[in-house]
């Protein structure tokens, strides 16, 4: 059976109202309907990735998608949502990162006042997932909207007693830039509501061809503007590594594994599927490749040479979002399968290495590189994952990420763009250059070290992750299914959304 | 509604809109600030009845130049009422 | 002056301004201003009241006017558009109201242990506020809950109804400085109103259409511009307008803070 | 390009122009939040003109308003961009309620309203060593 994709919605929204309800009678047991309700979207998400990957394609063309209508109207007159492969895949993705962090916090005590954190964190993952499968413009502001609320409550939760006030210069930064952004958002969505007179994503990808060039060309500026904020391209992302530096590993976890991912996709949906037939050649999609590639070459410049460890890792997922919309932009069959590999490396590696580096100390200080020393001497379980995290996130094999790498470079390479090819091994170089040199702090024993425990469901859910990764590393043929779906969703170089009219 | 006055009269709201926005920014008073900004929002909304949007500028002369306002002074009670230099910085 | 010598420094602040507005100033002219871009698929030489084949319209606002009135029962399309047509943006809106309500609070609670030790000393109110408040403040309330209740036959609705109760509220803090709402109170009402939204719209899944906020009822009860109208729709204002005041009271209450 | 187009548009643009600068120029976050108020003010006028129809009646049928439910089509203008301010409006509300309490976080610890240097990380490294 398949189930309604409005209830990836509902069931948040549910347990959202819920939770301070509960909280009158027990705060301990609040934080427990969070955990629930995207435990209830992660069987939902599963159910229809499953639909997607086995039912043949049987409704329009050559991809299957399941689709729900909200408030009784057909689209384009009511609100719909449609789960492609891409986006099921995604959806799923980013419901397993709020898994992993709510379970893994879900012990911890940090002196929170009530569930604040594990709420603000279902929120976000709903508004991400929302943003993903939503078929309609606005209804994507509003989930933008969701999204960027819980995050800047996120960001603003402390970590410890918060001394220095470090989550708060984050989220302030981040509360105004976001509000910007989505200001910015809406005013394109004004001028494309003007041009079409229409929300509906698949019925304005239909009217954009007719409409005036400099019209299409304003909303695409605004709507990079917008996007990439959220999504942390550069030169967009002057915010991130203060949210990242001063805030909860969970909530780091929780803006580079959901929300910037979700405003990578959005910013794709929206730029391929409404914007790039609009404007001439392949203005929109060469604007986002250079953009994805410059983001990556200096994500990664200033992880290698940021001496805090959680803005180490912050910055390298700011190269890594460079990194996926390169690849989404170059297109065709390599570039697709390089970006959904190295999205759920990402997606696997990421959430490992923050859960670790948080267990480490975390107090409202910054964390010095420096902590890593003599890791192995202190706790082999914790050097041993830390290890097979940061090779993961780096593509050794076996790992996602370097069946991404090798289909990324043979993409490039293919299309003879050498300058590409030359930038990605610059990046990928900086990047084996600070993931060495952690290992090289990792490796030492010293044994005068105090011995540090990993707490246990950290343990578990970094074990669970590392083979998770290994597993598709080594058999990246369990994924073909899917990936292939998501190629025949991008159609090579054209992008067609569910024909929905 | 004669289309030279509805003209004339929303090219008065905005002339006035836009100055006290511009003074928004320059106040350095910023207790005045917010006072302003409830100006704007108020012509604002008048400027929806002329746009023939009711809805919108009942909800726009209660929330933007009422609660808005409100939450600004109550944020600003809290902090500094003095911007620190303005400009120079 | 001072202001003049500053002046030229923001002046490359100035001309990025301009030059963004005057970018979006050429865009929006090519949008024609006040011309009705909507109607392109009505027959030519068309007159208000003709009727129209509503089966080949695909624009969607032209068929809301086309269809609104028998379709949603409400004599407001604004509302028709807000809780019926789009209801699910809307209940992504009081979900955002209430996470920002309810984030406010939490981080406040975390600034507040600073607050404790200054805490400045409250001034009584005057007579006639006080009494005056507490004369008007019922009024406020019964005309939100007026606004509220007419939102699908006049302009207001649940949000503007929700935000007159908020003000009324606020009026009654000046007035009693000391004095304000439970947080409790406040806080199991807006939870109980999302919930009860959210079922309203489990109606919907669970009635003949199995759409979620679909209001199977629309033409069921009343006649376009009747209080008893309109299905679902006025209860689901109804659920907005308890859920936006009461978090707004809480927004504006918590913001309050103590002290000031 | 008539007039309403000219005066309306012009004036919308130029109002979130001085959002803008005011973003660009000033460094007090409440001054700041302030200039957003006033760019997201600008933006909903620019949707509901987006959905205005010279001529045209507000979309509320039967009572006073004289238009007949049955003859909206032609009479009145877009419901859609005003429904969508509405939420827009409530939206704008609570981001800025949001951005006030983290402003108000930061003064409380720093002492300071002023948002200092973002670095893209290759600079301003200097504060993370103490």
């Amino acid at each position: 059976m398949t189930p309604d994709p409005v209830l990836l919605i509902v069931i948040p929204l549910l347990a959202a109202f819920l939770t301070p309800l509960v909280a009158l009678g027990s705060k301990k047991f609040a934080r427990y309907v969070p955990l629930i309700g995207v435990l209830a979207m992660g069987v939902v998400s599963l159910l229809l990735l499953k639909d997607l990957i086995e039912v043949q394609p049987r409704t329009y063309g050559a991809y299957n998608t399941i689709e729900s209508t909200t408030g009784g109207f057909q689209p384009p007159f009511g609100i719909s949502l449609i789960v492609t492969p891409l986006g099921g895949l995604i959806t799923f993705g980013m419901i397993m990162v709020a898994l992993y962090v709510l379970v893994t916090s879900i012990q911890k005590k940090e002196d929170d006042k009530g569930p604040w954190f594990e709420m603000m964190a279902m929120m976000a993952t709903a508004g991400a997932v929302g943003m993903v499968i939503t078929g309609d413009l606005f209804n994507m502001f509003v989930f933008l909207e969701i999204t960027s609320i819980s995050g800047t409550i996120l960001a603003a939760l402390p970590r410890g007693n918060g001394e220095k006030g470090l989550n708060w210069k984050g989220a302030a930064g981040y509360a105004v830039i976001s509000a910007l952004a989505s200001f910015l958002i809406l005013a394109a969505i004004a001028l494309l509501y003007g041009a079409t007179s229409t929300l509906n994503i698949a019925q304005m990808a239909e009217r954009v061809g007719s409409i005036d060039t400099f019209v299409a060309g304003t909303a695409l500026l605004l709507m990079i503007i917008g996007f990439g904020i959220e999504a942390e391209i550069f030169p967009l992302n002057g915010w991130a590594p203060e949210v990242y530096r001063g805030s909860r590993w969970g909530t780091s976890t929780i803006f580079s594994g959901i929300i910037g991912k979700a405003g990578l996709i959005a910013m794709l949906k929206v730029v391929t599927v409404i914007l790039a037939p609009a404007l001439e050649g392949n203005i929109a999609m060469d604007i986002l490749l250079w953009g994805g590639v410059i983001t990556f070459i200096v994500g990664e410049a200033a992880a290698f040479t940021s001496k805090d460890l959680y803005r180490l890792w912050g910055f390298s997922s700011i190269g890594m979002f460079g990194l996926i919309l390169a690849a989404f932009s170059l297109g065709g069959e390599n570039g697709i399968y390089a970006a959904v590999l190295i999205m759920i490396g990402h997606l696997i590696s990421k959430p490992v290495l923050f859960s670790l580096t948080g267990a480490m100390r975390h107090k409202d200080r910054d964390l010095p590189l420096s902590v890593l020393d003599g890791l192995m001497g202190k706790s082999r379980v914790t050097a041993f994952l830390f290890i097979g995290a940061a090779l993961m996130l780096l593509g050794m094999p076996p790992s996602p990420i370097f069946w991404g790498k090798y289909f990324l470079f043979s993409g490039a390479g293919g299309e003879s763009n050498w300058l590409l090819v030359g930038l990605l091994i610059v990046g990928t170089l900086l990047e084996a250059g600070y993931i060495g040199k952690l290992l090289w702090r990792v490796l030492p024993k010293k044994e005068e070290a105090k011995a540090f425990k990993l707490p246990i469901t950290t343990t578990v859910m970094a074990l669970i992750a590392v083979a998770l990764g290994v597993l598709l590393g080594a058999v990246p043929g369990l994924l073909q299914d899917i990936i292939d779906l998501v190629v025949l969703e991008f159609g090579g170089a054209i992008i067609i959304l569910a024909g929905v009219i | 509604m004669n289309e030279l006055v509805f003209i004339a009269l929303a090219t008065l709201m905005f002339i006035l809109m836009i100055a006290l926005a511009v003074m928004v920014i320059r106040s350095k008073d910023l207790i005045k600030a917010a006072i302003l900004l409830s100006g704007v929002s108020l012509i604002a909304s008048f400027v929806f009845v002329l746009l023939r949007a009711p809805d919108v500028a009942m909800a726009e002369a209660s929330i933007g130049s009422a609660l808005t306002a409100i939450i600004l002074v109550f944020a600003i009670k809290k902090t500094n009422r003095f911007e620190e230099g303005g400009e120079e910085k | 002056m001072m202001e003049r010598t500053t002046f030229h420094r923001s002046l490359p602040a100035i001309a990025l301004a301009l030059l963004f507005a005057a970018t979006l100033f050429v865009a929006f002219v090519e949008v024609d201003f006040g011309e009705p871009r909507i109607e392109e698929e009505l027959p030519v030489n068309y007159q208000p009241g003709e009727e129209i084949d509503t089966e080949n319209i695909t624009t969607p606002g032209l068929r809301y006017l086309a269809n609104s009135s028998e379709e949603t029962g409400s004599a407001n399309l604004v509302t028709a558009v807000v809780v019926n047509y789009r209801g699910f943006d809307t209940l992504g809106e009081v979900t955002i109201l209430f996470l920002a309500a309810t984030g406010v609070g939490a981080l406040l609670s975390f600034i507040k242990d600073d607050d404790e030790k200054k805490k400045k000393k409250i001034l009584p109110p005057s007579l006639i506020l006080n009494k005056g408040a507490r004369l008007v403040l019922p009024l406020i309330i019964l005309f939100g809950v007026y606004v509220f209740l007419h939102g699908h036959l006049s302009p207001g609705g649940g949000f503007q109804g929700g935000v007159i109760i908020a003000s009324g509220m606020l009026l009654f803090y000046i007035a009693e400085p000391t004095k304000g709402a439970s947080h409790k109170v406040i806080s199991i009402i807006e939870s109980t109103a999302g919930l009860a939204f959210i079922g309203l719209g489990i109606v919907g899944l669970m009635t003949a259409s199995k759409i979620f906020l679909a209001n199977d009822f629309a033409g069921d009860w009343g006649e376009v511009g009747m209080l008893v109208s309109a299905g679902l729709l006025p209860l689901i204002y109804i659920a907005i307008g308890f859920k936006v005041g009461s978090e707004m009271t809480g927004l504006v209450e918590k913001m309050r803070g103590d002290g000031s | 390009m008539n007039g309403l187009a000219l005066v309306f548009y012009g004036g919308i643009l130029l109002l979130i122009a001085v959002g803008i600068w005011g973003i660009l120029s000033r460094r007090n976050l409440i001054k700041v939040i302030m200039a957003i108020t006033i760019i997201a003010t600008g933006v909903n006028l620019l949707l509901v003109s987006v959905g205005y129809i010279s001529g045209r009646a507000a979309p509320i049928v039967g009572g006073d308003t004289g238009i007949d439910a049955s003859s909206t089509t032609g009479s009145v203008v877009d419901p859609i961009p005003q429904a969508l301010v509405l939420t827009a409006i409530v939206i704008g509300l609570a981001t800025t309620a949001l951005a006030l309490v983290a402003a108000v976080g930061y003064y409380r610890k720093t002492g300071s309203l002023e948002l200092k240097s973002w670095s893209y990380g290759l600079t301003n490294e200097k504060e993370v060593k103490k």
